[in-house]
């Protein structure tokens, strides 16, 4: 299932793109009728690729948010699916709830069975309002957490895929603690023995996309982004302004490069020019390669050394003065 | 800098900060303080000596860090920790201002150098490893300084197996820090995770306000959890929830009376009670018998003991 | 805090006693005006409490039913309160709800420190309506399992106080899974590695009393009752009338000497004359001298031991036939 | 008794006792059954060739214990165990008819001496521990014998590192037996809970219906937990809720899917599938590579192994 963007609403930064776009349409519907022109047809084309691929190798990182955030951006059973034809889903918290927002399984990962958790925004508009747009309520982070004790029951790693704008802000989340359901995860996260390899895939929203995030390694898609809160409330806080999200997502430094000059993230994963959206197979076979290469790497651990890597890696995590001791 | 001095720059700090509510105005609270919820008007040295909470109506001011040390800890025995820890600006963060600048604002303003007071005292006679949050100082908000000073105080009552109590009041995390101070709940509840396994008590207070980052990770991990009466608690703010349900939430909706409803908390006690209470449930907690092999914990236990002075019992 | 039943509405088989009663009143008024009566009433009440006592030496089954249902009987907090007047009450599941049918708090028992846990019906109309008349909800046997879990991490003896009737048949509580609440805790109490004492104080109904019911040792006050279904239930299931409940009590043996005698129940403590609402502190503080008894016993086990002795108390309970090996 | 004479056995008397539903007759369902849900009347061995599953309407029917068998282990490899338990009367319980008599009709009726097979086999290849009740005894319900039958096939499991299967179909706890059937309730979640720390697979099945002591107990302790389509499932009866309610249920309320929508269940999958995620499962939680100092397991297994025949795959 691969997408071409090309025919569809482009996003802010790709509108250049739209003009050649245009005559290339205009240009292939004469060609019948005037094979002379295919040479400069060949050219628009070469020029649209190089302007595509400039574009893409300049992105400001309110260009990233948008492809992060792309409606046909690949979700978190995209992924389970082509990791794994036969995948099979737990549902619930069973406690009365099973939240479609999170997506719970059992999995093959190359040679690795894992227990998969991710976040699902849904893709048609039913799918959207079920998955309630990927922001899970306390009962999917309980159900998240179900899948955690699973996981350390049988000894198996753990995947995580974040792509959430958070927790949801209702009435009914807050009533059933989702400060707790949240806050419970990463203790628990942070106490598993067992492998556990997060990638943000899209969006990651704060404490709500951090509730799945607490692993030894944290890989990012090379268009996601991950933020203590999302830009546009950024932006109304400091800047008291709707119009500075630009500025908020700057200022927040929430792009996967960032992140990982900060020493937050280990690793980014390519993604098809044009983003993940234009090819389903190549960024699910690159988050594929990825996964496999930290999980092969985190079973030289044992299981208490898994849980002190995780510890550590958390522990360092922070930028302050400290006077040097007397 | 002795303790009698820490105390008393912080208490002048604290005159200037404490106890500013929405209805009062600098120069004039100083000397007077209009209740925020019955709009009494209060003289603010009996306001302080009723421990920050109105007379007339019981509503519980919020109240700094210093003011709260003094109210709860047995005279004369609390020690801070990792006091020097200040903010670094690891994005270089700018919005209307710079984050340095605001930072030096809020440490105008608090008296402290950042959001979260720890160290270790007693509470009428127990031991116990203390860390406090204020308000006052950048809306209590969770950055890498306040992320790693809990952290360390949870490392240091593991350590020396102290019961562990966090005072919270917190707007939630400081944004000019980004995704690190988004990472210090991963921290602190990693550290509360090894502080639990080790079968040791800690107790969670929860303060007007506390929210976001601070509720989702350690305020929600007590073993056993106070509210103060009133306080407003929650994840998301009020405001936030009413413009994504568009409809107006109950008026007690996060506060204290309305969690303890719903479950959240185990108890809400007012102010005057809380070192009662926390000294009965550390005592509720210790083994009746002196565990096998203990000798060294003791040990460790009575040096700190021997630092404080006499308990007022 | 005495209660005298006399005055009260008298259970159904103490109606012989309220011709006594009646006379002795009317002697009583008459007093006054002849004195030589006196040896008259002192008779009736001599024979007053010898028909009582007899009346009591031989309850029938449903009568001890009557008494455990008595509305004056006394509930958790009634004994919380008489055996540590400072005591610390906890609440809620943390998950968004606190169910006032189960009580959770920290408690001194003479020497021993211990989480007490207890179901309570109710006094007052509202507080009954609260606490649903002692039938927990999904919410409230997961409000008491944390109390398991806080006593397990603590190393604090479990003590349950268990009447009522059973879990509650609504539809949120099928919703909400009171099967798993109830499963769950069975398992749980089964692997605390902590001393576990259960006194069942009035109805012991069900699956709802049970699941905080999985103990080192069962008390039983003397006229409290433990059965597998109300009798109501078993006679409209077995008989198919109501009219045989008393029926039903016979044959399910749910007294607690019976269950003394099956060997499922480890000790019978004596209520006051009338049953344990004619005297509050006596019964607390038999109550509380047996389970002083036990836990002091219990002491001598290690935590392994204490888990062991548990569940082989449950492993060995049932009735069957199996033919000698070959 | 051999094996196969153990089958011809149960099978003669499961033919007198399978599928029936409230509309059929006895002698007319020897050769027809009418669909319970779209009433279509269906000739009974092509019924039973479809796993007892209506070809018109997908609706699953009961099926006990050796079709069950039949048709989820592979062929010829089920060993049953402790087939010779059987109920006493502990409490002399006598209602409109004794127990004892109670007992007996059951075991005509069903062709079984209890309303639970346990025994080990293979599933798609793989060694499991089965447990298979049947509603066709007894309305399946748990006494000492059913508590025994599975606390001991937890065991055996536990012992042998098995993945644990239980198939429930049950009204609850068995009256008659009164607080001894409670408390198999507590036997069998202790066995549970001592597999369960073992860190041993236990799928649980819940097929038409479930009820009552089954379902507060072992049946909801499954580390994964499958219901068939259809198939009821709850702890209250439908009715004792309606009357205490005073309201109608949804006409789907306790149904296999609205439990999996109202996240009790992982999974709801028909009949014909069972079998093969079962082995998908099984698989799933074996570690990737074999675990160290495991060669006593490996032998232990090899010799339940050697005694089945190959399987179908
Ligand atoms: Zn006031
Ligand atoms: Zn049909």
């Amino acid at each position: 299932m691969a997408h071409t963007d090309r025919k569809q609403v482009p996003l802010e930064f790709e509108q250049p793109l739209q003009a050649l776009a245009q005559q290339i349409e205009n240009l292939e519907k004469q060609l019948a009728d005037n094979p002379a022109i295919e040479s400069d047809l060949a050219r628009l084309h070469e020029q649209y690729d190089l302007l595509r691929r400039s574009l893409y190798s300049k992105l400001r990182p309110i260009d990233h948010l948008e492809l992060a955030r792309h409606k046909q951006r690949p979700y978190t059973r995209d992924y389970f699916e082509r990791w794994d034809s036969e995948w099979i889903e737990m549902h619930g918290d069973r406690k009365g709830a099973d939240d479609p927002a999170m997506v719970l399984g059992l999995l093959r990962i190359g040679g690795h069975k894992v227990v998969g958790i991710g976040t699902q925004k849904g893709r048609s508009l039913r799918d959207k309002q079920q998955c309630n747009f990927g922001m899970p309520q306390p009962e999917g982070y309980r159900k998240a957490l179900r899948g955690i004790r699973h996981a350390e029951k049988f000894n198996l790693p753990i995947v995580t895929l974040i792509d959430t704008p958070g927790a949801y802000p209702g009435m009914a989340a807050e009533e059933h603690n989702q400060a707790e359901a949240i806050a419970v995860n990463l203790m628990e996260l942070a106490g598993v023995t067992v492998p556990v390899v997060a990638v943000v895939t899209g969006e990651g929203g704060s404490g709500g996309a951090l509730a799945i995030g607490v692993a030894n390694r944290i890989l990012m898609l090379e268009h996601s982004v991950y933020s203590v809160i999302s830009p546009e409330g950024c932006a109304s806080i400091l800047w008291r302004s709707p119009d500075k999200v630009s500025e908020a997502c700057q200022a927040m430094k929430m792009t996967a490069k960032e992140l990982l000059q900060l020493g937050v993230v280990d690793e980014v994963i390519d993604e098809p020019l044009g983003g993940a959206h234009n090819d389903y197979d190549t960024v699910a076979t690159n988050a594929k390669m990825g996964l496999i290469r930290h999980l092969d790497n985190l079973r030289n651990l044992n299981r208490s050394q898994l849980r002190e890597d995780r510890q550590k890696k958390f522990r360092n995590i922070g930028a302050f003065y400290e006077p040097a001791a007397v | 800098m002795d303790l009698k001095e820490w105390f008393a720059n912080r208490k002048k700090a604290a005159d200037n900060s404490q106890s500013k509510q929405p209805l009062t105005n600098e120069e004039y609270c100083a000397l007077w303080t209009q209740c925020f919820h019955c709009r009494e008007l209060l003289y603010t040295r009996d306001l302080r000596s009723n421990l920050f909470v109105c007379p007339k109506c019981q509503y519980h001011f919020r109240i700094g860090a210093v003011d709260r040390i003094e109210q709860l800890a047995d005279p004369g025995c609390f020690q801070e920790m990792d006091a020097d820890l200040s903010s670094a600006d690891p994005l270089g963060f700018v919005d209307t201002d710079a984050y340095k600048n605001r930072q030096d604002e809020a440490s105008r303003k608090s008296g402290l150098k950042e959001a979260v007071v720890c160290g270790t005292g007693k509470i009428r006679g127990r031991d116990a490893a203390i860390g406090i949050m204020d308000f006052g100082h950048f809306g209590g908000s969770m950055g890498s300084v306040v992320g790693e000073k809990v952290t360390r105080l949870v490392e240091h009552a593991l350590k020396h197996s102290l019961p562990l109590i966090v005072i919270s009041s917190s707007g939630g995390a400081r944004m000019q820090e980004g995704i690190l101070s988004l990472m210090q709940m991963a921290k602190t509840s990693s550290a509360l995770k090894s502080f639990s396994d080790a079968g040791l008590l800690y107790i969670s207070v929860l303060s007007e306000p506390t929210f976001g980052g601070v509720t989702a990770s350690f305020a929600m991990l007590g073993d056993f959890i106070i509210a103060e009466p009133g306080a407003r608690i929650g994840f998301a703010g009020r405001r936030v929830i009413e413009q994504t349900i568009k409809q107006k939430l109950p008026a007690d909706f996060q506060t204290a009376e309305y969690l303890l409803n719903h479950g959240q908390v185990d108890m809400v006690i007012e102010r005057a009670k809380l070192a009662d209470a926390l000294g009965a449930l550390i005592d509720l907690h210790q083994p009746s018998a002196p565990p096998k092999h203990s000798d060294a914990k003791d040990k460790s236990k009575q040096k700190v003991a021997a630092q404080s002075t006499p308990t007022r019992a």
